[in-house]
Order: structure tokens, then C-alpha cells, then sequence
């Protein structure tokens, strides 16, 4: 076996867009990683262990997590509800997602927001709020203070196929576009908007034509190859450091589960699933791997039983946890003051 | 006759309202094939067709829009927020646009704006609201909140038969828990602008709407059996217009008022009952108005967090007791 | 001269656009309509008869007039603020206009809205509300009812390049293109958004490559020359008639005084302006029928003589009118009630 | 020291806080060359420059939004809207972003919204609102409504260094009407939530804020003088949060009590302190609240129905009467 893996390896091709043997096993772990942390918080899930809904990305991983491994430390990017990838990506702990879903007093939001609905100013992502389309706005503003204070940082948005339709998207990018701000939009085109089409959404043939609406660049790529998503982010990103203005992303991918665990889904082509199946992000990574014997099996393996006993040990951990003091409730609506009063009727 | 329950009732209005006039229209957010997020339209597109149930781009803002457009055209459209939430995306086009057509323009305007609303339900912040105060405040639009399934189904028909553009706030909360047997050979319409006693009393009155009306129920109840108070409840059921004569009516009659609503309490809706209520009655108070509300925070998403902001049977208890002994 | 103008006449190449002769002198009536109501209420603004602000489209006349004569009675259109042209060809008669600039009790809106912000469901034109970008949405809405109910009925809506950057605007666009409605969008580029550039606003080089990002056909004429923006606008009308869909029309012209009169254009450079003065859009349409003959000197002052006595006989009628009775402010809040209760303290 | 007016003094605030602190920064349309629809910001992009006097496309989602991106790496923006009455195109933004980003996630959010409000001043329905009590209702946000050149200045520069999101309303109305001396050398901060005594008295309270103050201030001196009252003008100059202590002292001083707003009555905020003062101060009332505020009507355009529609000194006058006669 090792000596198989290892000739393969002499035979190895080279590793395209600059990416070191480590980086490989990393952008495995992060794709691994995302997928049995959503697979492990289902069956939480169906134990009626999360509180709120739970929104799945099977078939998307490689979207978020190449894309997000495109950024430094000190950019930033806001996450939509199937970019749990990118999160974990940019620092966000297993721990924190399975407190956040289950309500728990030590989530990263004390039990406030649901699902991946969190932040982190320090690790340099930003907490989404339902209404899609206004983080395109606030991450504008991001850059915005980026550009004013003439730092070598850059945003990167996600918005899906139907997020597009918003007004806030619209005006977000556009300021962006006009003020030249470095930052990049991706649009995760995953075929769906809950129950409906692209086609329903927009009438372009394909989303990236909206950057030309915009005066903006713009690509279109395979979402499911998690290395050309990295490296097409990567230039993007790297052009906006530079100066070089916003560039919208479309990344081609699938919705393989529903809108969410409730939804049966009954309006997705079974054979649309199936075909999509095949085209496995993670799979594909893998057969690229054994093609090209970057990371052998064994390494491979390990790393997902890494992966196994960490999120075990998360969930093993959280579950035992308590939910939030009622009480607490009341701190945090302002700087000052800290705490609101409670309701006279409350006291007693 | 079966039971039938509050989102069903209003899907029955919905339908009857449809094969009644055709002028009557859907849009929204998957409401056609996926009958919308919480299948209140399940079966629609198959009996009206795409003609009449147009699912549309994520946009609230151009879906109030199309309606109001529509509607000045002559037709009667219903447009489904997927949340109520989501509502906030279109204040401009409901407040500017909708709300002032027939005023400044003489346009005519009739058209229902619906959406599930209200909290207990773990949505979290943006998945619980109650957007009634947000709209209270601008005339020219309507607003009602059904807390019974045949409310549910008599205020839906009658805003699709309103003239002017009416906001119909749909508790969650309710659309399952909540059955009732309706007549199916009825009519049933529930006028705009008319409040419901729903359970009378002596002591005291509890005016509240939505989800409230079941926790004030519980809650009279329990004042009978162990206090002994005679609690009355008024279901308002439409916000605006306002029902000032049965408000007034409860307040000479029992002479000490509670008022309940689920959303946040400072600028809610008890603060335009309480001044009307002291404008038109203060002497017949014999004691404050009193209000139970949320506390002033987003609604949080934590069982222990939300059970302990929204306004609970427990509250008004409390409160009522107070008021009772004043 | 009769001879001279005759004999021109005779050698008369053939008039474009399937136009007939009555036709070049109505949309000679028309600009010059526009143009002398317009100043004449200037006028009557410095003599402070104008109660609220007033908005001239000086040098834009064509656009809006050559757009909507392109409409059949039937179709609707929706002014904005510089758009007076194009009411007056939908039917808005001078006389409201007037009143309505002053207030009086017989204006259209019975004295409750100011400048041009009224409509007529009958004539096919919709009060404009001064939110930018909302009536596109609105108009999405009344194309939808002509679609649902099979009438062979259109919808044009202006809109200027700074309420391009509005969230109303990319949401009933797209809204409309998505149900391929019978619309036509006129951008009306005249350069400026109040004091704001148009690459502020956009980072587009030219706001018709918006079209692309809605996956519609887009098409950029000289907004100057009214028969080339009959002509094009024709075209559109036609099309979306047809049910082939949405058409967007970037008209290229200039603002060639302040966003209202109040404003000095102290930021407007002067040489721009002058530049747009000699393709003043009148003047080009003078001498195109000089050197034509379409519509003889004679023909034309004859047009501008009667437009004269027009607007003065409406403005000596109009400013003796009174202003509306206090209590009818009461009036038609909603359909039901009609009039609205008093305060209780305004019996007395 | 010349006289400045009340615009004066509120640019003389952003002036003042832009050079102090380099975080504060000015967005919105029109700001910059031209200096803002009003002039407020006139001057401002030649000394602070394009980086901090930021043109925007006309996009007050986008304005607000990237206000509060910016305001969370530690920037102050201070986001104009070029009138109040757009402010309803952020609404969603204000409400479910700006207002909760605290609460849900932990981000500082320090910002300013500001425009002109208001009518009097033949506006028209688009051009003349007061937005107070559309916000009033949610928690996360502060409002400031100053009525006199002292409060203009001492509220921007409160505003600009509070830690949380402030809508900072300035009423169009007083812009130029207003002058009053204010020392150079002092560094004038009005604290927000602190209300104001705008005028003692022994016998009758009228509640208000922004341009009614100067309105309480004229029906008082009548009442003084016609009719030896002794009027107590509160001005309220934060809505939120609001000054239960003054709103409840000077309600136990003269125990009667009149709000006046600009705003439409059905929902406006003096429902909120009518409530307050219902819940808290019964006990001490001799008469019911009583309101003065606009009739429940989009604002009109033509003098005569603006003047109908809007409360005027002499409802004030009339009002106070009844109340004094209580
Ligand atoms: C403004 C707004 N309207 C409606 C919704 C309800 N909603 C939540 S997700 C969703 C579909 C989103 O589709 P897309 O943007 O393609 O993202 P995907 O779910 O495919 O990842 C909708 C309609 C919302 N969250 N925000
Ligand atoms: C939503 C909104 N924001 C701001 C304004 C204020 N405003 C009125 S006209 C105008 C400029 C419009 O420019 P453009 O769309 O190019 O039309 P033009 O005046 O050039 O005809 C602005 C900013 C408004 N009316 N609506
Ligand atoms: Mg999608
Ligand atoms: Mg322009």
C-alpha cells in the first residue's frame, strides 16, 4: 500500500494553482469536514436535537471551502446559509456550529441566532441575517473601510441564484462596482431557489452576465472542482487587492438535499439528483487524488477519522450543555445601556 | 362537517375567493408548484394555472408592487410574503406606493398583502416577527389578524372583497394547533373593522388579537376558577380601522383594561389603544391600562430565551390579578 | 415665401418612420408645447405662484415626446419628473398642469400632490410617486394585468440613470423580464443624477449594457432626435405588443438646467452645457423640417401662436382658481370610509 | 459670537466631530461637491476630502448597509438621506440589520442615519414626513429629534460618539428660522434620553419635540396671557430611548397632560407616552391624556389642506383649554 501510494507520488503531475501537498490535505479536510458535521447534525436533527430548521449543502462543499481558501486571515466574508464550508474555512469551530444549532448557552450568538447565523470580526467573517441580499450592502461597507483606510484587504460575498433577485443585491454591487472596492461577489448557482428554477429568477441565460450590468468582470466556473474554484477566487481576490475593482463569481453547482430537512423536495427531477450525484464534488476530489496520488488513501483515511472522533467529541460535548439563562435575553440590544429592564411583572 | 384548521380555513377562503370572482389572483414566493412554504396555495396552480398563481423572484418590494399595478387595472391580486418577515423588504412600496394611491392619485388599490407572522415557534429573530405597529401608523391601509380558523377564512375573503389595500397577518403558531367546524354551505365574511367579544365578563377586560386571544382565554379561565375574576376578552381582530365602540364598550362595562399583544412593547399597538381608551373613557377607568407584551429585545431563538420575552399566560395572570385588586 | 416653402415641399424627400405629414406637425405641437408651458412656469415659480419646486426637462423635450407618441391610446406609460412631454402626448392637458403646479382645487389630485404627480387611468398614464424606481415595479404590475387578460397592451416606463442605482428599479425590471411583460424601459441619460455623474451612479460605460444582466435586448439611440426616438421606441412598443418582451431604451440627452430651479448647476460646467445648446433637440427639429419641407415656417409659427394663446388663456384661468376647501383634505383616505372623522378639537 | 441657525449649528457638529475623530466619515447622495440638498455638508469634501465625504449612487439600502459594514471594523458613519421620507427604502436594513447586529452577533454598529424632516413647509406627501414613529418600535435603535440650534449641534456630536445606531431627525422647517448664539469655545454635547424643559409650569404639561416645540412654546405665552394657565413645555429630543423621569416628573408637577406631534395620529409615538404615563402615573392624572397631532391623512400638498391637516398653535390653544378646564 504506502509503497504503491508512494511510487504513485513519485509519478505524481504537478500541482496546479500554486498549491502546496499540505494545502491538498487541508482543502480535503475542509471538505470532509463540512460534510460529516451536516450529516452527524441530521441525525441531531431527526432526534429532534436542533431546535430550528437545518440547511444542508451536500453536493456544494467544494464551492465554499475552495472559494474561502482563497482568502488571507485579514479578509473577510459573509456566508449564506449553505456556506458552512467557507465558515469552517475562515476559523469558525465545529463546536460553535453544533452550540449554535442546538441553542445552546455557550453558541457563539448565547442562543440568540439559529443555524450557521454567527460571526467573528477577529477571524474575519460576518454573522447573516435571513433577509437575503443585505449583506451585499454591508460587505461593501466592509471594503469600504478597507479602501478609506488603505488596507491591503478584501470582502468576499456569497449570494445564491435567487439572492440575485433582491434589490438589496443590486444596490450593494453596484456601489461596490462604483466605488471600485475590493471585493468579490460569488454566485452560487446551485439550479434552485427553494422551489424555484434559475429561469424563474432571471431571465439571463447564465448569472454572470449580471456583471456586465454592472461594469464589472465576471467568470463562470465549475463549482464542483474544488481547485478551479480556489484558483479562480484566488485571481479575483488577488485583483481586488491590487486595486482592480469587483469581479463577480458564478460557481455552477447543485442543490442535492431540499430547501432545507423539511422540504421533500418532490419538485427536484430525481434523475436531475442522480446526475449531480455522479458529478460529487468530494468524490471528484478524491478520484483527482488517486489519479494523481497528491494525498494517498492512507493519508485520506486518516484524515477522515480525524474528522469522525473531532465531531463526536463536539456533539458529545455540546449536548450535555445548557440552554441560555431566560434572564439573559435582556443584555446586549445596546452599548448602553448594557442591560434593558426587565418587565415590571417580571420581577416577581 | 370535519374540523378543519386555521390555515386550512384559510385556504378555503382563498379558493372560494378565486371561483368566485376571477379577478382574483396569487403571487408570490414558490406559491405555485410548491402550493409555498407553508402549502397554504398546495393545489392552487393545479385548479387556477399559471395564469393565476404566479410564483415570482425573490423580491417583496416588486411583488407589492405588481400587485398594486394589477390592481389598479382592475384586478383583485393576493400576494403571499414567504414570511411576514420579509414584508419590511416592500415597506416603501407598501407605505409610499400602496398606501396613498387612492388618495393622491385616486387610484383604486384592492389588494391583500398575507403572510405567516408571530413567534413560539423557535423562528428566531427573523422568522417571528409581528409587523402590525409597523403599518398601524399609515393611513390608507387596512390591517387584520385572524386568531380563530373561522376568522382565518372570514377575514381573508372579505379583505380579497375589500376596496382598499388590506394587510392580513396569519399567526403560525395557530395554523395547525387551531380546528374548528365551519359550515360549508355559509358564506362566511367577516366584516373589516369589527371586534369580537370573545368570551364575556364582569371584572375586567383583556383586548388583545392574534395568538394572544388563546393565552387571555387560558388565562380567564384561570382567574374564574381560582380567583373567582370575571375575565371578558375582546379579540379585535381587525387593527385598522379600529373598532372604538366595542373598545369603548368593554371599558365601561368592566371598568379595568389589559392589553395584550405578542410583539415588542415599546411603540406597539397598546399604545394607541391606551390613548384612545383615555381619550374617549378615562372616567370610566378605575384603574391603568395596563399593557403585557414582549420584552424590548429581536426576538431570540433559544426555547429558554424566547419563552422568556414573549408575553406568557403566566403574565396576564399576574397582571390581571394586579389590576383586579387595584 | 408660400411659393418658396411649396416648391420645397414638392422636392421633399420621404418621411421616415412610417410618419405621415399631420403626424411631423402634431410632435412639433407637442415639443413646443412642452417647452412654452414649461417656461411659462418658470415665470409664474419666480413670481412665486409655483407653491412647491419646479422641474424643467429643457433639451430633453424630444425624448419624452417622441417615446410616448410611439403609444397607442390604450397603452400606459409612466412620467417621471422630466417627463411633461410625455403626459401632454398621453393626453394631460395644460390646464392641469397649471393647477396643479399651483395647487388649486381643481387640479387633478384636488390639490393634495405637487409638479406633474398625477396620472389618468382613462388617458394611460400613472401618477408618479417621488420614491425612483417604484414605479417600475407598479408598471411591472399593470403589464402583468394587459398579459393575464391577453390585451394587446403595453407599458412604458422612464427612468432616469441615477434611479437606475435603485433596489425598486432591478427588482421590477427583472420582475418583468422574468414574465417576458409587454414593457419598455426608457433610461433617459441626461447625464446627471441632481449633482451626481452618471459613472457615479454606474459603473457602466453605457447604462444599456444593463439590458444584459436582465437577459433583454437593449438598444442606445440619440435621445435629441425625435424622430429617431419615435422610431426606436416604435420598434420596442411593437415587439413587446407582439409578446416578444421587455426592451430596454438608453436615450442619450442632457439636463441642461438644475435638477430643480432653485439649484444654481454651479457644478455643471458651463461648455457642457453650451455644447447641448446647439443640439438643442427643438432647434434640430426645426431645421430638419427647413431643409425638408416636411412642415413649412409658416405652418410651424402658426403651431407656436396657438400654443401661445393656449397656455396664457390656462394660466389666466387657472390663477384665479382657488385653492381646495381645508376639510376635503378628509376625503378618500380609503374607499371605505370616504372621508375620514375630524379631529375631535377641529368641530369646535 | 454671531447668531447661527439651527442648520448652521448642525454642521458646525459634523464639522466639529470630523476633526476630532478621523473615524467619522460622511456618506450619501449629493454630499459632497454639491454640499447635500440642503447645503449641510457644504464645504465639507474640500476639507475632509473624497475619502471621507463619500458620493453615493441613489441606493439608501446600500447607503445604510455599507454605513453599517463600515461602522462594524470601527469606522462612525454618518449616512445621509437626502429626505427623511426615503429613509423607508432602508427600512429593512435599519430594522433587521443595523438595530439587531448587536444583539444577534456581537457587532459594534456605531452610526448615524440623518435627514430632513417634516412639513409646514408645502412639501407634498414625499417631501414632509416625520419617520419617528416607525422606528420607535424597534429595539437596537436610538432617535433624536432636536428642536432648538443648541440641541442640532449637542445631538450630532451625541449621535456621532454614541455606541449604537442613532436616527438623528432634523426638521427641515427650523433649518433657517431658527438662530441662537452658541459659545465657540464650548464643546456642546446633549446627552441622548435626557429630555429638556422647555418652558416651566404649574398647571398643565404639553409633551413634545422637534418643531411643535416652538408651537408649545406660542400656545403657552397665549395661555398665559388669555387665560393666566401656567404651561410646562417638555421637550422630549430623544424618543428613544425616552425620559420616563422627565415625562413622569412634570407629569406629577401639573398633573394634566397634552402630547403634541407633527406625525399622524394612529400610531404615532404619543400612544408610547400615553401608556408610560398611564402605567406609571395614574394616580397622579386629573384629566385624560389628550393628543394634538396631524389628522390621519397622507400630508397634502396646497397650504390650505397642509394647514387643515397639520396641528397648529391654536389646536394646541384649544386643546389645552378643555384640558386646563378638566
Ligand atoms: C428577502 C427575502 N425573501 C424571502 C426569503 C425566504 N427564503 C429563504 S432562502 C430562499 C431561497 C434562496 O434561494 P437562493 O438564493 O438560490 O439560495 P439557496 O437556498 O439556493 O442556497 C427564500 C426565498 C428570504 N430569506 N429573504
Ligand atoms: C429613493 C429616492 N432617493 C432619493 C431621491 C431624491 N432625488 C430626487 S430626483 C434625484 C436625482 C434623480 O436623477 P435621475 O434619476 O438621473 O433623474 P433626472 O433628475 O436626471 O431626470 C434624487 C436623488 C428620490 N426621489 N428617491
Ligand atoms: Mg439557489
Ligand atoms: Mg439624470
Amino acid at each position: 500500500m504506502t509503497s504503491r501510494a508512494a511510487s504513485v507520488a513519485a509519478a505524481s503531475p504537478p500541482i496546479p494553482a500554486g498549491l502546496r501537498r499540505e494545502q491538498l490535505v487541508e482543502l480535503y479536510y475542509w471538505l470532509r469536514l463540512t460534510r460529516t458535521l451536516e450529516e452527524k447534525l441530521t441525525n441531531l436533527y431527526r432526534q429532534g436535537k436542533v431546535i430550528g430548521g437545518l440547511f444542508r449543502s451536500l453536493g456544494q462543499e467544494a464551492d465554499s471551502v475552495g472559494s474561502a481558501y482563497a482568502l488571507r486571515p485579514a479578509d473577510f466574508l459573509s456566508p449564506l446559509i449553505r456556506n458552512l464550508g467557507s465558515m469552517l474555512v475562515k476559523g469558525a469551530e465545529p463546536l460553535q456550529i453544533v452550540r449554535q444549532y442546538m441553542a445552546k448557552a455557550e453558541s457563539p450568538t448565547r442562543g440568540r441566532e439559529l443555524n450557521i447565523h454567527f460571526g467573528d470580526l477577529e477571524k474575519g467573517y460576518v454573522g447573516q441575517i435571513s433577509h437575503l441580499g443585505d449583506m451585499v450592502p454591508v460587505m461593501a461597507g466592509i471594503a469600504l473601510s478597507f479602501k478609506m483606510r488603505k488596507e491591503p484587504r478584501v470582502c468576499l460575498v456569497y449570494v445564491g441564484d435567487g439572492a440575485t433577485s433582491t434589490g438589496a443585491f443590486h444596490e450593494g454591487i453596484n456601489f461596490a462596482a462604483v466605488q471600485r472596492l475590493p471585493m468579490v461577489i460569488i454566485v452560487e448557482n446551485n439550479g434552485w431557489a427553494y422551489s424555484t428554477r434559475t429561469e424563474q429568477q432571471t431571465a439571463v441565460k447564465q448569472l454572470v452576465d449580471k456583471a456586465k450590468g454592472y461594469g464589472i468582470p465576471g467568470e463562470r466556473v465549475d463549482g464542483n472542482d474544488v481547485l478551479v474554484v480556489y484558483e479562480v477566487t484566488k485571481r479575483a481576490v488577488e485583483k481586488a487587492r491590487a486595486g482592480g475593482g469587483v469581479t463577480l463569481l458564478e460557481l455552477m453547482t447543485y442543490r442535492r438535499k431540499g430547501h432545507a430537512e423539511h422540504d421533500a423536495q418532490g419538485y427536484q427531477p430525481k434523475e436531475e439528483i442522480a446526475r449531480w450525484e455522479a458529478n460529487d464534488p468530494i468524490d471528484r476530489y478524491d478520484r483527482q487524488l488517486d489519479e494523481t496520488g497528491w494525498v494517498t488513501r492512507e493519508e485520506r483515511a486518516a484524515v477522515r477519522a480525524r474528522i469522525e472522533t473531532e465531531v463526536d467529541a463536539v456533539i458529545a460535548q455540546a449536548e450535555n450543555e445548557p440552554f441560555p439563562e431566560p434572564e439573559t435575553a435582556l443584555d446586549g440590544v445596546y452599548a448602553h445601556p448594557a442591560r434593558i429592564e426587565p418587565l415590571w411583572y417580571r420581577h416577581a | 362537517m370535519p374540523e378543519i384548521t386555521y390555515l386550512e380555513a384559510l385556504r378555503e377562503g382563498l379558493r372560494e375567493e378565486m371561483r368566485r370572482d376571477e379577478r382574483v389572483f396569487i403571487l408570490g414566493e414558490d406559491v405555485g408548484t410548491y402550493g409555498g412554504a407553508f402549502k397554504v396555495t398546495e393545489g392552487f396552480i393545479e385548479e387556477f394555472g399559471k395564469n393565476r398563481i404566479v410564483d415570482t423572484p425573490i423580491a417583496e418590494a416588486a411583488i407589492v408592487g405588481a400587485a398594486a399595478g394589477a390592481a389598479h387595472m382592475g384586478l383583485r391580486p393576493v400576494a403571499e410574503m414567504q414570511f411576514i418577515d420579509f414584508i419590511s423588504c416592500a415597506y416603501d412600496m407598501l407605505t409610499n406606493y400602496v398606501a396613498t394611491a387612492r388618495y393622491r392619485a385616486g387610484l383604486p388599490t384592492p389588494m391583500v398583502v398575507r403572510g405567516p407572522c408571530g413567534g413560539y415557534v423557535r423562528g428566531g429573530p427573523f422568522h417571528s416577527q409581528n409587523p402590525e405597529a409597523a403599518f398601524l401608523h399609515t393611513p390608507g391601509l387596512k390591517i387584520v389578524c385572524p386568531a380563530t380558523a373561522r376568522d382565518a377564512k372570514g377575514l381573508i375573503k372579505a379583505a380579497i372583497r375589500d376596496d382598499d389595500p388590506v394587510l392580513y397577518f396569519e399567526h403560525k403558531y395557530l395554523y395547525r394547533r387551531i380546528k374548528e367546524t365551519l359550515p360549508e354551505d355559509e358564506d362566511i365574511v367577516t366584516p373589516i373593522g369589527k371586534a369580537r367579544i370573545a368570551r364575556e365578563g364582569r371584572d375586567l377586560s383583556i383586548i388583545t388579537w392574534s395568538a394572544m386571544v388563546w393565552k387571555a382565554l387560558e388565562a380567564a379561565e384561570r382567574l374564574e376558577r381560582e380567583d373567582g375574576v370575571s375575565v371578558e376578552v375582546l379579540d379585535l381582530r381587525t387593527l385598522l380601522p379600529m373598532d372604538d365602540e366595542a373598545i369603548l364598550a368593554t371599558v365601561r362595562k368592566t371598568n379595568k383594561v389589559l392589553i395584550a399583544h405578542e410583539d415588542t412593547r415599546t411603540g406597539g399597538v397598546a399604545g394607541e389603544i391606551t390613548a384612545r381608551i383615555n381619550e374617549r373613557a378615562f372616567e370610566w377607568l378605575d384603574g391603568p391600562v395596563l399593557r403585557v407584551t414582549a420584552a424590548d429585545v429581536p426576538l431570540p431563538y433559544a426555547p429558554t430565551l424566547e419563552d422568556y420575552v414573549l408575553p406568557q399566560t403566566e403574565d396576564l395572570v399576574q397582571v390581571a390579578r394586579k389590576l383586579a385588586a387595584y
